[in-house]
């Protein structure tokens, strides 16, 4: 049966309200796992409802201009478009939000549009970093893009759909269904492109701490900074929720969609870790080498297998 | 698979003379501070740069954050007054200050120190030179945010901090070695304590060998960045681990043996290609030959030993006029103390020459010229600057 | 370029040949007043208070020697993530600023700059003798001896560079501070604005910023 | 180390040697010499390595005495030449052609002692101090105490009592 | 790039399975260690407010405030030290050169407050929670600041100093005398302790600066006779010395000589007048008894400008030190030099004229403004047991002034000395020599009431009256002198329990059961002094006296008689600085008197 409109949006700020306080307490236990690897006890799970609140609870804020007050705006506008057009459960009708065939192009569209968003409301800031953070986010994301795209041209060849809902149909039935395992260079491919859609330590250049002190949000504080946290809760587990459809088989119930939407960001913890940051040049450089090449054989792997 | 030549139209062009024809006005460079406040500064020191795109063209150190005048306020002070003082020039290794006041005054003095006591202090000698190594060392990573290492080192660096409070009473600052010797024992089972740190620094030098120095995305951020030539090592004096790293021999323990290095077997470490990468490499080894080094003085050290030789009264202690310089190797390389005295009951002059005034000024500036911004930090920590040291 | 003609009013030609004229002063800073910030309902205040105090965000910049014990803090053995306290790189998203012993004078200026960007509630913990009465450098021509002349101080923790476990008493104590709400150091500047700024004006001879820049 | 000695005597006229330890020398030069004996040891005799450029300012005699340290690294040996400069006019001539880093010495040597060095990069930047409009501070007659207490709000509340006065104001007032 | 350098960083994800390390809760199981610098102790009984802590304090951190519940009294100077934390550095050099061991350092670290002038306390006064912490920072074992042994002064051997008079103690050399000179911590302890308050700290500081001439000058403005103080003083200053309480004092003595030692007599008027010009006034003052305390007042007076006048009954001057101090002590030359400059200030002096039996104290009266008086205690006090009138029984002051006066007195082969005092004492080691000298043997034996701790001779003077074989057995009450037909044969004594009742007052109580003899041919009384004010008869019912026969005076030392002054042994005990200090007070009260009369 079909939901009337206004039940569907409630229905889909459920599945917000879920997802954002999921992403907050798994930020928080991945800041755990990180903190044990030191050797410490690390922050409590909960820390990140704490510093939400007090960034809200901020009594004095300043802003540099209109185009700064809408950054954190499109950056979360990102995030929660993201969350509408893609199906978190896989078969219920709830949880279908509005996603409509075709519309992984609208996806991808918005990963990049919270970006560019982000990018003129920090350039307005007029930090230097943070204009040289955001030239570091842009030029990063556009290498990143084309091994993702290549993958998802992959999958698109493979199962002949463009909607994430027949993606997701066409791996149901067994692990052996998943694209990982149908068509496993191109997982490989859309993997390393999420370490730097995620931007963990091998490329976080663009919040790089020792070199341009936090790039773009430097000038962010107080509720702006409320805004962009929450974002950054949402975003992480809507990405990893559209990796898991596209590879991993999507979820038929809550509890796989955590477990699988926490394995799948624990990759980029687990690479994130152990290695140190490269320079700008040398991951847009490493971006076009490796996983472009990888993309290019999971389409050619693509057409030759169906 | 293919190199992209890079398009150098748009950097300024160098003129005859070596320096760089720009002028800021032309709007087509931005001046940046990594200022005092800045996570990747070693200590408040602030790089003025003039960045052409993400290349650094110009750089300029500023120093004077942390100036508090040691050396007026040490004029004012008497000679055992000017030994908590003097500590406080350089705070991640504070006792080769003490050291070097301590010597400097019992050479001018006339004192000789007894024989215990010379073995106390290359003992805390070397244990501070291991707190600041085992900073520096994964502090490289930790420029690239490679955070874990950092972690395991200043744990490891807080244990050997107890062992400092249980010997000297003091935690960072020790205030030990005092103008005519030290000022106590070792505590009964110091040793057994001792040796349990040493073996977690072993463990450590492991760990930090397979996750910075084995490490893929390491070595390509630091071979063949920020490379010192030979020649360079006279004209900016460059010493200590900088100079060992460009396949130079200069270290003072080995070259103007000191308290007991003469009998203790050591061997400084060299390397040939003088990056980052050797450079890091280097204190490495110096971190582990410290370690031997510490278990060789606490098996040579006798156990009993009168700690202090006769002195004059502190209070109204009277040094005939003289000079002298003294030198040490400090973990950053030759550190020095020249003092004047002219026999009134205080020092006439105290200067204090750390390797990191040439390394972190002149040198820094010359290094940091076509560089990536995003390598001024890690240039920075592998030359070992430490503010303090510069402006005292 | 010295630094004064940085903040000189001049015309530029931007890149695509447009003529504009910039004057520094205006344009780089916001020279308004503070002003005293009222807090909330009691109630809601309460809530406000008790999230901040669990959520401290210390500005990571150490200005004196004491600083050299804040990374035992942030590493194994001290965690003081623990208490949810946490460094941050910029004054703007920082609430707590420690100043860590001695201020030179240079350093001081600077320090007024970052406290006086810092947002809203914002507390200031001084640690060590220097910030009490000038401490070993009491009589050196470039170290301020009494802190709390230019900046409101919340919390002194004793100690010629205090340990780690003292910087966390510290921080449990700044907490008790903030959830009874006496941590009003911001309103306490803002009122006494005129009396610090010349006070800091005695000190710092080339003021070459406005009065208040944030 | 007493040959290097020999063959500067017999080149330079140099006063008051000093032979602290069998690897420090110390004597004095007059202020033209400088730069050639610096130049001389530096090219032919192997010091290549100058550890520092200190300078004492001797307000008795009026006159500031600047001191360059060199270092042989092969023979391991130092050499410290000392150059009176008189306290009225301070100007010495720079050496940064012989040593890049020289510069920085007399960059802070022109700050706080006030010695000028015309020539040397960036001689008259700030090094440590900003707007500094009071004597150079290194200067002896610079008195530290007097302007910390003038400036920086020491604070009140604190007396002292000499032992000797307090005793005699309680235990014998008027006598002897 | 191998693979090695991708895959080994991952070996570090084996730290996860190892458990926390960190510190679970950082407030209370984190004590310092046991040497730690924590917060300031003080034991406010053993802390004599010397102010060594202040003095080597860098930071100026320490203040020496009054402290009330506890006064100022000798030794101790009433003040405590106040830390302030917002100086101090923990350097912990306070707590070593400390003498008396009282200011240490606990372990406890944390003290957080919001306001800063709460920072400074007075350890041990104010109440805090670490004031009972028994770890934290003590004074090294064998680390000490200050130098506590004394530089051994060279003395002549027994042998060779016990058949002359010459004197043994040798003086410092300037070595020695910089040394020792240079333990002293100029805390001014010993300056209030000094009956005459002599500047102290400062001629011992004018040693290390080896500036004899200052030293002197300082030493001149409070005490005139320093040749004779560096030798025979009571140095009570020693007592109080700072350094004394962990080691050996100050030889204050010993240093007072070695700057009169080097000054030449010659130079002594060029040193002491440069730059002095006295305003002379028309008023005439007499002085009765050329003791310390006339020639005090005599030389302070002359400064002052008054014609001065000193009648001397004996033929020659100094009182008590001539003809009280055996020569091997205090030899002849040095009273002259010290004498003979006082006289040179205009002061005259008449021998051999007894006041009372050449001139009237009534004439004084008339032809002198003011008078003041200090004639000692001459006279020799009777144990007035029986067969104490024999002709052989001596008094000691009687033996002393003819052996300075050169007449041969007459020496037996075996001698008792009854009394423990310093004279007592004197008087055994001069019939030692003459004994020696005379038999080739000595026998003396001396006997008090007081047992040996008690004694009131200096520790020393018992010390090396033994090495020069004379027998010291106290603890004796005197019953009788033995005569057998008409010889002196020895003396009868029974053990003395106690020599003070209760309240401090002199009645000795005796244990009759235990008996001893002392076999001798001459018996000297040596158990004090009696002082002759036969020169006053006339004047006896102007005066006042006190219960015990002394002369009541003002603190100027003014008689009842405005006219008169009296000081010296007659007003307080035998003591040569206390008589000293009182011509002094003297000579400030004439001047007072003079100038309002």
């Amino acid at each position: 049966m079909e939901l009337t409109l206004t039940s569907r949006i409630l229905y889909s700020l459920l599945g917000l309200f879920i997802v954002f306080n999921y992403g907050l307490l798994q930020s928080g236990v991945m800041r755990k796992i990180v903190a044990r690897v030191a050797g410490r006890y690390g922050i409590p799970v909960y820390q990140s409802y704490f510093d939400i609140i007090k960034n809200l609870a901020k009594r004095s804020q300043i802003t540099h201009g209109i185009m700064f007050y809408l950054g954190p705006i499109f950056r979360l506008g990102g995030g929660i478009g993201l969350f509408l057009f893609m199906p978190m459960i896989f078969g219920s009708i709830y949880f279908k939000n509005f996603s409509f065939t075709g519309d992984i192009v609208l996806l991808m569209y918005f990963q990049f549009f919270g970006m560019l968003g982000m990018a003129l409301g920090a350039g307005e800031a007029g930090h230097p970093n943070s204009t040289i953070g955001i030239s570091r986010g842009l030029a990063q994301f556009t290498t990143v893009e084309i091994s993702f795209t290549l993958a998802i041209i992959a999958i698109a060849i493979q199962y002949q759909t463009l909607s994430v809902y027949n993606i997701v149909a066409a791996q149901q039935g067994g692990i052996l269904h998943w694209t990982l395992f149908q068509n496993p260079v191109a997982t490989l491919a859309g993997m390393l492109s999420f370490l730097g859609i995620m931007r963990h330590a091998p490329f976080n250049v663009v919040m790089a701490p020792q070199e341009i002190p936090i790039g773009p949000p430097t000038e962010y504080h107080s509720t702006y900074l409320g805004m962009l946290q929450s974002n950054r809760a949402i975003l992480h587990i809507v990405e990893s929720a559209l990796f898991m459809n596209l590879f991993f088989g999507g979820a038929t119930n809550w509890i796989e969609f955590i477990v699988k939407t926490f394995f799948i960001y624990f990759t980029t913890v687990f690479v994130g870790v152990v290695f140190p940051r490269y320079r700008v040049d040398q991951s847009v450089a490493w971006f076009v080498k490796v996983p472009l090449v990888i993309g290019v054989l999971g389409v050619i792997y693509a057409t030759y297998i169906n | 698979m293919f190199n992209i030549k890079e398009d150098r139209s748009k950097f300024p062009t160098m003129k005859d003379d070596g320096t760089l024809d720009f002028d800021l006005d032309s709007q087509k460079y931005v001046k940046i501070w990594q200022g005092p406040n800045h996570p990747g500064v070693t200590g408040n020191m602030a790089l003025e740069l003039t960045v052409s795109g993400d290349e650094v063209i110009k750089s300029k150190t500023h120093v004077g954050y942390l100036y508090r005048a040691f050396e007026k306020l040490m004029e004012r002070r008497k000679f055992i007054q000017c030994f908590p003082i003097c500590i406080r020039m350089c705070v991640p290794e504070p006792d080769i200050n003490e050291y070097l006041l301590a010597a400097s005054v019992e050479e001018l003095g006339g004192i000789e120190v007894p024989e215990m006591a010379e073995w106390l202090r290359t003992l805390v000698l070397e244990m501070a030179r291991v707190t600041i190594l085992l900073r520096g060392v994964p502090g490289q990573g930790g420029t690239m945010s490679l955070g874990m290492g950092v972690q395991w080192g200043v744990y490891i660096r807080d244990l050997m901090l107890d062992r400092f409070e249980e010997l000297t009473g003091g935690r960072v600052y020790h205030m030990y070695i005092a103008p005519g010797g030290v000022r106590g024992l070792l505590p009964s089972g110091f040793k057994e304590r001792m040796e349990e740190v040493l073996k977690k620094i072993d463990e450590f030098v492991v760990d930090i060998d397979n996750l910075m120095f084995s490490n893929a995305v390491f070595k390509k951020r630091t071979k063949g960045v920020g490379v010192i030539e030979k020649d360079w090592i006279d004209k900016y004096s460059v010493v200590g681990p900088n100079a060992r790293a460009a396949g130079i021999m200069r270290d003072v323990r080995k070259d103007y043996p000191y308290l007991k290095y003469d009998k203790l077997d050591f061997e400084p470490h060299t390397e040939k290609d003088s990056d980052i990468y050797a450079r890091s490499r280097v204190r490495w080894h110096d971190l582990q030959a410290s370690v031997d080094l510490i278990r060789q003085i606490m098996a040579k050290m006798p156990e009993k030993g009168e700690i202090r030789a006769k002195t004059p009264n502190v209070l109204h202690w009277k040094i005939p006029k003289g000079e002298t310089y003294k030198r040490i190797e400090s973990s950053r390389g030759e550190y020095g103390f020249y003092m004047v005295t002219d026999g009134t009951e205080y020092p006439r002059r105290i200067n204090l020459r750390g390797p990191s005034y040439n390394s972190a000024m002149v040198l820094l500036e010359k290094i940091l010229v076509n560089a990536n911004i995003s390598d001024v930090s890690s240039l920075m920590v592998s030359l070992a600057t430490c503010p303090p040291e510069i402006e005292r | 370029m010295t630094r004064m003609d940085d903040l000189k009013k001049r015309t530029v030609t931007a890149p695509d040949g447009e003529v504009f004229t910039v004057d520094p002063m205006k344009e780089y800073f916001c020279d308004k007043r503070p002003e005293v910030q009222e807090p909330a309902h009691p109630l809601l205040e309460k809530f406000f208070n008790w999230a901040r105090s669990n959520s401290l965000w210390v500005l990571g910049w150490g200005t004196g020697c004491g600083s050299i014990e804040l990374p035992p803090l942030t590493t194994p053995r001290f965690d003081m993530f623990r208490y949810g306290v946490q460094m941050r790189p910029t004054p703007r998203q920082a609430g707590v600023f420690i100043i860590s012993g001695y201020l030179a004078v240079k350093t001081l200026k600077r320090v007024i700059r970052a406290y006086e960007q810092m947002q809203g509630p914002k507390y200031i913990i001084a640690l060590g003798s220097c910030t009490i009465n000038g401490g070993m450098y009491y009589d050196s021509f470039n170290t301020i001896n009494r802190l709390d002349h230019y900046i409101p101080v919340d919390v002194y923790i004793t100690g010629c560079m205090p340990r780690p476990e003292a910087i966390l008493s510290g921080f449990v104590e700044l907490k008790k501070r903030i959830r009874a709400g006496k941590a009003e150091g911001a309103n306490d500047y803002a009122e006494r604005f005129d009396w610090y700024k010349a006070n800091q004006k005695k000190v710092i001879k080339g003021w070459d910023m406005p009065d208040y820049n944030w | 180390m007493n040959e290097i000695l020999e063959k500067i005597k017999s080149k330079y006229e140099i006063t008051d040697v000093l032979q602290k330890r069998d690897d420090l020398l110390f004597f004095s030069i007059g202020k033209k010499l400088l730069v050639d004996i610096l130049n001389y040891l530096k090219e032919l005799e192997g010091f290549t390595h100058l550890i520092m450029l200190s300078s004492v300012d001797w307000l008795e005699e009026n006159k500031f005495q600047l001191t360059y340290i060199l270092n042989h690294p092969v023979n391991k040996y130092d050499i410290a030449i000392r150059v009176d400069i008189d306290r009225d006019n301070p100007v010495m001539d720079s050496i940064h052609h012989l040593w890049i880093h020289a510069q920085t010495d007399q960059r802070e040597i022109k700050e706080l002692f006030g010695i000028d060095f015309p020539g040397s990069p960036g001689v008259n930047d700030d090094f440590v101090l900003e707007d500094w409009d009071d004597i150079p501070p290194m200067r002896r007659d610079f008195d530290t105490l007097k302007y910390a207490t003038d400036n920086f709000f020491p604070r009140e509340g604190r007396k002292s009592y000499d032992t000797k006065e307090y005793m005699k104001s309680k235990l014998y007032p008027d006598q002897g | 790039m191998s693979i090695k350098d991708v895959l080994s960083p991952f070996l570090a994800w084996k730290k996860v399975f190892k458990d926390p390390v960190t510190v679970k809760d950082p407030f209370n199981d984190r004590p310092g260690a046991p040497r730690y610098r924590g917060f300031h102790k003080n034991e406010l009984d053993k802390c004599i407010g010397c102010g060594a802590c202040e003095e080597i304090c860098q930071n100026a951190a320490i203040d020496m405030v009054p402290v009330e519940g506890i006064e100022t009294k000798d030794g101790d100077s009433g003040l405590r030290p106040m830390v302030d934390y917002g100086r101090c550095c923990w350097c912990a050099l306070c707590v070593d050169v400390c003498s008396t061991n009282s200011l240490t350092l606990s372990n406890e670290y944390t003290w957080i407050d919001s306001d800063p002038d709460v920072f400074r306390f007075i350890p041990g006064y104010d109440k805090k929670e670490w004031d009972n912490n028994e770890l934290g920072w003590t004074k090294p074992k064998n680390y000490d600041l200050n130098n506590y042994d004394r530089v051994d002064m060279a003395e002549l051997h027994p042998e060779e100093r016990d058949k002359s008079f010459i004197e043994f103690v040798k003086g410092y050399s300037k070595e020695q005398a910089e040394a020792e000179a240079d333990r002293c911590i100029d805390c001014g302890l010993c300056t209030a302790t000094c009956p005459a308050h002599m500047a102290i700290p400062e001629y011992i500081k004018a040693i290390r600066n080896d500036d004899m001439e200052e030293g002197l000058r300082i030493m001149y403005e409070t005490n005139p006779l320093p040749e004779i103080c560096g030798r025979i003083c009571t140095h009570r200053c020693e007592t109080v010395c700072a350094i004394g309480h962990k080691g050996e004092p100050l030889s204050i003595r010993w240093l007072k000589r070695y700057i009169a030692d080097q000054v030449p007599e010659s130079k002594y008027k060029e040193v002491l007048e440069r730059g002095l010009e006295i305003t002379p006034k028309s008023k005439k003052v007499a002085i009765i008894g050329s003791g310390p305390s006339g020639l005090s007042a005599a030389y302070y007076l002359s400064r002052m400008g008054y014609a001065i006048k000193i009648f001397e009954a004996l033929p020659a001057a100094g009182g008590m030190m001539r003809y009280g101090i055996p020569e091997y002590r205090l030899p002849y030359d040095q009273i002259d030099k010290d004498i003979n400059y006082i006289l040179s200030c205009g002061v005259e002096i008449e021998y051999n004229v007894r006041i009372g039996k050449d001139i009237t104290i009534e004439q004084l009266e008339q032809d002198y403004d003011a008078v003041f008086s200090g004639t000692g205690l001459h006279l020799g006090r009777s144990t007035r047991i029986p067969g104490s009138e024999h002709e052989n029984v001596y008094f000691a002051t009687d033996l002393l002034r003819e052996i300075s006066l050169g007449n041969e007195i007459r020496v037996d082969k075996k001698v008792v000395v009854i009394g423990g005092g310093n004279v007592a004492m004197d008087i055994t080691r001069s019939l030692a020599r003459l004994q020696n000298k005379k038999y080739g043997k000595v026998d003396v034996t001396a006997t008090s009431l007081e047992t040996e701790d008690i004694m009131p001779a200096d520790r020393e003077e018992v010390v090396e009256a033994r090495e020069e074989k004379c027998i010291i057995d106290p603890g004796w009450g005197p019953k009788e002198i033995v005569i057998e037909n008409g010889k002196v044969t020895g003396l009868n004594v029974v053990k003395c329990l106690s020599v003070f009742d209760e309240e401090g007052r002199f009645s000795p109580k005796f244990d009759e059961a235990q008996k001893k003899f002392f076999p001798a041919d001459m018996v000297v009384e040596s158990i004090g002094q009696g002082m002759d004010l036969s020169y006053l008869e006339s004047i006896k019912d102007k005066l006042e006296f006190s219960d015990r026969g002394r002369i009541v005076v003002n603190e100027k030392y003014q008689s009842s008689l405005p006219w008169l002054f009296v000081g010296g042994d007659i007003i307080k005990g035998p003591d040569v600085i206390n008589g000293i200090a009182n011509g002094h007070t003297a000579a400030k009260g004439i001047d007072e008197y003079l100038s309002s009369k």
